[in-house]
């Protein structure tokens, strides 16, 4: 069986890496990839790593039929576009924030309202390791958001566990590579201010919060800061969880984390150990769809650790994982690329 | 090849078929490094770490 | 007047910017600079930044009379030498944590005890916009730990204002360049190994906790990673102070900063604004003795921030500062070093 | 078929990667890995990217019998034991210099001699592009030098095309990241002392220019600068060629390198186009077994490009690549691996 | 004695350093500092390090009278202005190619000519390593152009020292950091796809091959990469000296370079030694109007080596210099800047 | 203190008051590491250089 995808947004980050992935998937071949800018150009003038795939840019507003459209636009394009998107494809895999919250109430909230809302309920948000179910032949699957997927996979399994309750105090506190900003970039993003930087970018009221809460069940406070790095979203959360009786000790910790992850395939538990690389480290995980996850107990608080690159885990890679599921293909399919040791900055 | 249980996280450590009492190994599940303090049967202990300084 | 000055650890990181201080100093005049390692050779061979210094490294057991000894070795070194090194000085201005805490029963909490603990009464910690207070005419001075050093300057103006209380929760999240470790290195400050992190090296327990605690009266938990830089120390301390009455808004906030900080000649506010810097940032510092402070504030959070150059402001710059109180000179003598625009990761 | 493998110096940089790439081969398994520092560790402690992998180091002097055996250790290592080696596999492939050169006369001049001399014309060399012949069956592969593969990708089209004579002025001027030195490294390769650099570290007389000499029949003069970035490897060749008749222009440049390379699997043409990325570039071949190489013409210079990732191309990778001729497998096997794109310093 | 200044160009990268150098000079008062972007806002906004400094952006077409005006404005806007700005200043410092080149003939050969060829005359070329004559009493002085600063300091000694001969033939390779593309940026220049490069921006016919040419009576071949810095520019000169009477041995070159620059201020030789540092590095010489220069002698080849910060000695710092010599000052009066160690990529 | 020339760059090298035969300074102006082979007068040679060995 091979599935025709197309991807709009094909110039950006997240779109150049559904490029990467779906052209070397078993199961997916492209059939178009969208830029305004690049029209007509190849894919790889502007993605050089892609310059053996023989494909050119087209015009967004000319899809073809296809089984899945991947969508990595700006948040607001899919919800404006999404009538003609769901008459081109069987399953529409959006990557922007525009699928994920469960309600208009939600978008009014944290953003500006939502233009489409009765499309709401057809979507499926799409973090496997938060739960599988509806993903299966879902219309819209809503690929998580990078910040939220590593503060999410870091805390879920103290969820599930019962030590971490809804109203315990937790503090996430972010730190991302410079991708996340998307190709377009400012003056902030330019490489002479952008580099060297510890750069508290987003000190408070993260809109990923909202995805968090809609998921776990949390209300936590979100600060990001930029780092010097291109590709990768490391998440430290400071807990204090009330949900255990008494205090929480390291093989607590182990018990809770298996439990969450034993059978996920791309969850890599690490945490204390020996040698150089002891906890969660995007730079481990960079060009593949693995999380690291870990945790160390301090007392009455536990800090919980994730690193996934932000391009993979918190965008490309999730949406495949998840189209794969919705797909009925085997999870793991285009997504075996393997981390490098060692690596600079990836 | 003898197994035994990692003092940190309790996972079964397979220890490689040679290893005498003494050694260390890690475990293959948490990294902790582990002492083989005995064999038939093999028993483990954590391993007196060599602490980084970070000199600050 | 010129104030003869020798520095122990010389060819270690924290000693070498103390030779770069010292040597353009107005009132200061290198005597001596010590290493094992390097004896008989230049000082340019090990910092080449100093190379136009007519200067050669000498055995740090044979040491000349001078006003003031300044000593940046490793922890343990001062305390086992106070002695002698108090013999060969008026004032000795230790940069290691040897003299930083008030008694041996601190020691042996958390260290591995104090060798020499009866001159912990003489030696008056360093930093000084903590107070001023017996640094004028000390025999010792203590110099601060670059780490516990940003998270104070984050969080003394809430403390002064009164609105963060010994009870509160507070979580200090640090970001750390590898010049934290010192001229030694290990493998994990490989530049294969160090380049492009984000590691959490410190997860719980630093022992910087116990000089914060003593010399603000709070108690917080620690979390410190590396990234990849080579200057700098960020601190982002979220509280949740409940000292005040009602909520915290920004005005407060400013307020409280300025009040604590208005007089101070290393201080900068940074505190939202405009423009790409907008909250305290390592580069915008580097290479010089400022420390920018800054605040957020988010329903019952107040996040604070600070940044330092962790060899100037965290270690040799404040150094030269307390000393500069110590002998009655211009606070600011010799750390008038200007800051860069644009730089990369200093 | 599957075909046993083992890698002597496995705890290294050149092995960890041989590990990754062999233990996702379809055709070879991983029999033993050895190290005699992580002895009875596991893989994944030292290469964070190969946790997954359930193998523990162990004694290099205890090798089982495997079909081939890949030698990843310092100069000298394998000339030492070569015997050994041979009588454990069928195939020893050899990732040090220790064979690269044809006579002993040879290693006397650019090294310090030869211990096993005998063995020299069982081996042969192995960088495919540069000729298949003597690799199939072989007894000693002897995988090429980083840099002189990026240098000799780089010249060979001019030297096929008879433009470029052994006479002419040839200035290799190349620009090498931080694994080439290995995982032990000294003070120089510490992250504070080696990061942002651009340090000549062999102003002359490198000792790739041996076989480059011996390969390409050429004599050049090399200088190696370290610049900020782990893997990768970037020669520019500034050469005057007098081979041709008249100027040289572009299209018989693309001529030229179309003719050597145009079958080559692991080669990819970049000279001039649009966008950012004009010519070869380390960083978008980073983790992949591709070569980028280019050139500019001016005037009476020919300016030729070629860069690799040096742990790749420039070691296990191209080492595999010899090995899957070796043993008639399919060429690219197991080499599949993608570039990223965005991607910092690799 | 204070002097009047004003910098045009004043929001740009080599503006804002020379609004640095200028503050903190003894003899020079900053007046206006120009923008049309960020008119009425303060200096600090723009340049973080400038906090302190109590001055906003003015317009740059309402020019006070000043004793020098400093223009660091792209190509072709102070040729466009000069007769306003001389009409307002007594001496123009101008930071761009617009008066550094000799005739009129030169511009239309190497630019797209000259709106002012009439002023050509009155401008002295600045670099004062090459010859102060001409600087005194100036009424325009034309700061060089960054890489050709380097890589005339490399190789003025040979020239000198009658070693190297118009004839001869010389490949100056660079590598260089995002700052010399100036505060404007574009995509190539934004964070993800300038980190870790090592990219052939100019891989021929670079503009700055005239002024050297003009300045030194060389003639030569530039390629410049551009690395993963911000502030420096290396070069590496590969040449071919025939001037000499045989070969050409390390003595001699110590002789050559030492006369060159034994009385220069702002001339470090490094060349060979011991330790991390032995040859020129831009990073020791970051934030600092220093250039370190070097050689390496290798048969009929003689490599030359400078390292300088672009910002500093490659612009605002050689226009102060040149400043001051115009104005009859100290040559160092406000160029006492220290280097770093250790320090990363500044 | 007494003075030698550098056998590199010809430049005048102060050794330290108490320096011994064997020991290494380095000079000051060229940085290359020389051995005290004489005192009184002070006489220097290169010293056996460490080569870093970068491992390609
Ligand atoms: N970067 C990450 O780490 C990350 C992680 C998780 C989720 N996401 C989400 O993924 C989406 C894309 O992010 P990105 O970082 O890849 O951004 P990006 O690099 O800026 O790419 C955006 C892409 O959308 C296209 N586009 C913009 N407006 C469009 C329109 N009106 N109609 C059709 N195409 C349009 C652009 O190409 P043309 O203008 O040429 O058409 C470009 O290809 C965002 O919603 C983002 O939140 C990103
Ligand atoms: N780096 C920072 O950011 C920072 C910040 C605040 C405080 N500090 C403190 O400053 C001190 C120095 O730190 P660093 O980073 O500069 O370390 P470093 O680079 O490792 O330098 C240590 C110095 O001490 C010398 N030394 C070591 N053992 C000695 C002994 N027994 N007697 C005499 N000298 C000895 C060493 O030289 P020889 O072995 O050649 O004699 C070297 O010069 C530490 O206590 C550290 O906690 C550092
Ligand atoms: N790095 C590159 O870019 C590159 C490129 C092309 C070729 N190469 C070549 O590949 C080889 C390895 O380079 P590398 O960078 O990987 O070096 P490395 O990181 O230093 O690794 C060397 C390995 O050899 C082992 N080893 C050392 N001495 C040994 C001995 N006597 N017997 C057995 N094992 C020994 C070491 O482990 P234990 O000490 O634990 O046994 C270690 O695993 C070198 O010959 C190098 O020239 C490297
Ligand atoms: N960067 C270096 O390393 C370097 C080295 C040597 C020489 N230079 C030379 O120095 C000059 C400036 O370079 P830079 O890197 O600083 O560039 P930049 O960062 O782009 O700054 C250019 C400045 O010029 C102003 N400007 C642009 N057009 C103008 C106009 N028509 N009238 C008045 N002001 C105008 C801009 O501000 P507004 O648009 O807000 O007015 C800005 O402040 C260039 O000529 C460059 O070649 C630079
Ligand atoms: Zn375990
Ligand atoms: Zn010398």
């Amino acid at each position: 069986m091979t599935l025709a995808a197309s991807v709009v947004g094909a110039s950006g980050f997240a779109g150049g890496e559904l490029l990467r992935l779906l052209s070397a998937h078993p199961e997916f071949e492209v059939v178009q990839a969208t830029s305004r800018e690049y029209e007509n150009h190849t894919v790889g003038s502007v993605h050089p790593n892609l310059r053996e795939l023989d494909l050119r840019f087209t015009d967004p507003t000319d899809l073809d039929s296809v089984d899945a459209l991947f969508t990595a636009t700006p948040h607001g394009v899919s919800m404006e576009n999404v009538q003609s998107y769901l008459a081109a494809a069987d399953t529409l895999v959006d990557l922007s924030a525009d699928f994920r919250l469960g309600s208009e109430a939600a978008y009014d909230e944290w953003y500006d309202g939502h233009s489409a809302p009765a499309y709401l309920d057809s979507a499926t948000y799409a973090l496997p390791e938060l739960g599988r179910d509806g993903l299966e032949d879902a219309d819209i699957v809503a690929s998580g958001g990078c910040n939220a997927t590593a503060t999410m996979l870091a805390l879920k399994p103290l969820v599930d566990a019962g030590l971490l309750t809804p109203e315990d105090q937790i503090v996430a506190d972010l730190k991302v590579g410079s991708s996340e900003g998307g190709a377009g970039g400012g003056a902030a993003s330019s490489h002479p201010e952008r580099s060297g930087v510890v750069r508290p970018y987003a000190p408070t009221g993260h809109r990923h919060e909202a995805e968090i809460e809609e998921q776990l069940g949390l209300s936590l406070s979100f600060t990001v800061h930029a780092v010097d790095m291109v590709r990768g979203a490391a998440a430290t959360c400071h807990t204090f969880p009330t949900g255990g009786d008494g205090g929480i000790e390291t093989p607590d910790l182990w018990g809770a984390y298996r439990d969450a992850y034993e059978d996920e395939p791309f969850v890599r538990l690490v945490a204390g150990g020996s040698g150089v690389y002891r906890y969660p480290e995007p730079k481990s995980v960079a060009g593949t769809n693995l999380a690291e996850v870990g945790f160390a107990a301090d007392g009455e608080r536990v800090v919980a650790f994730a690193a996934i690159d932000n391009v993979m885990k918190g965008a490309a890679g999730q949406a495949v994982h998840a189209a794969n599921i919705a797909f009925g293909l085997e999870e793991t399919a285009g997504l075996d690329q393997q981390g490098l040791h060692p690596v600079g900055s990836p | 090849m003898s197994e035994a249980d990692c003092v940190t996280c309790g996972d079964s450590v397979t220890l490689p078929g040679d290893v005498e009492i003494g050694e260390i190994v890690d475990c293959g599940s948490c990294g902790t490094e582990l002492e083989v303090v005995g064999v038939e049967p093999a028993e483990l202990d954590e391993a007196p770490d060599l602490a980084e300084d970070w000199g600050e």
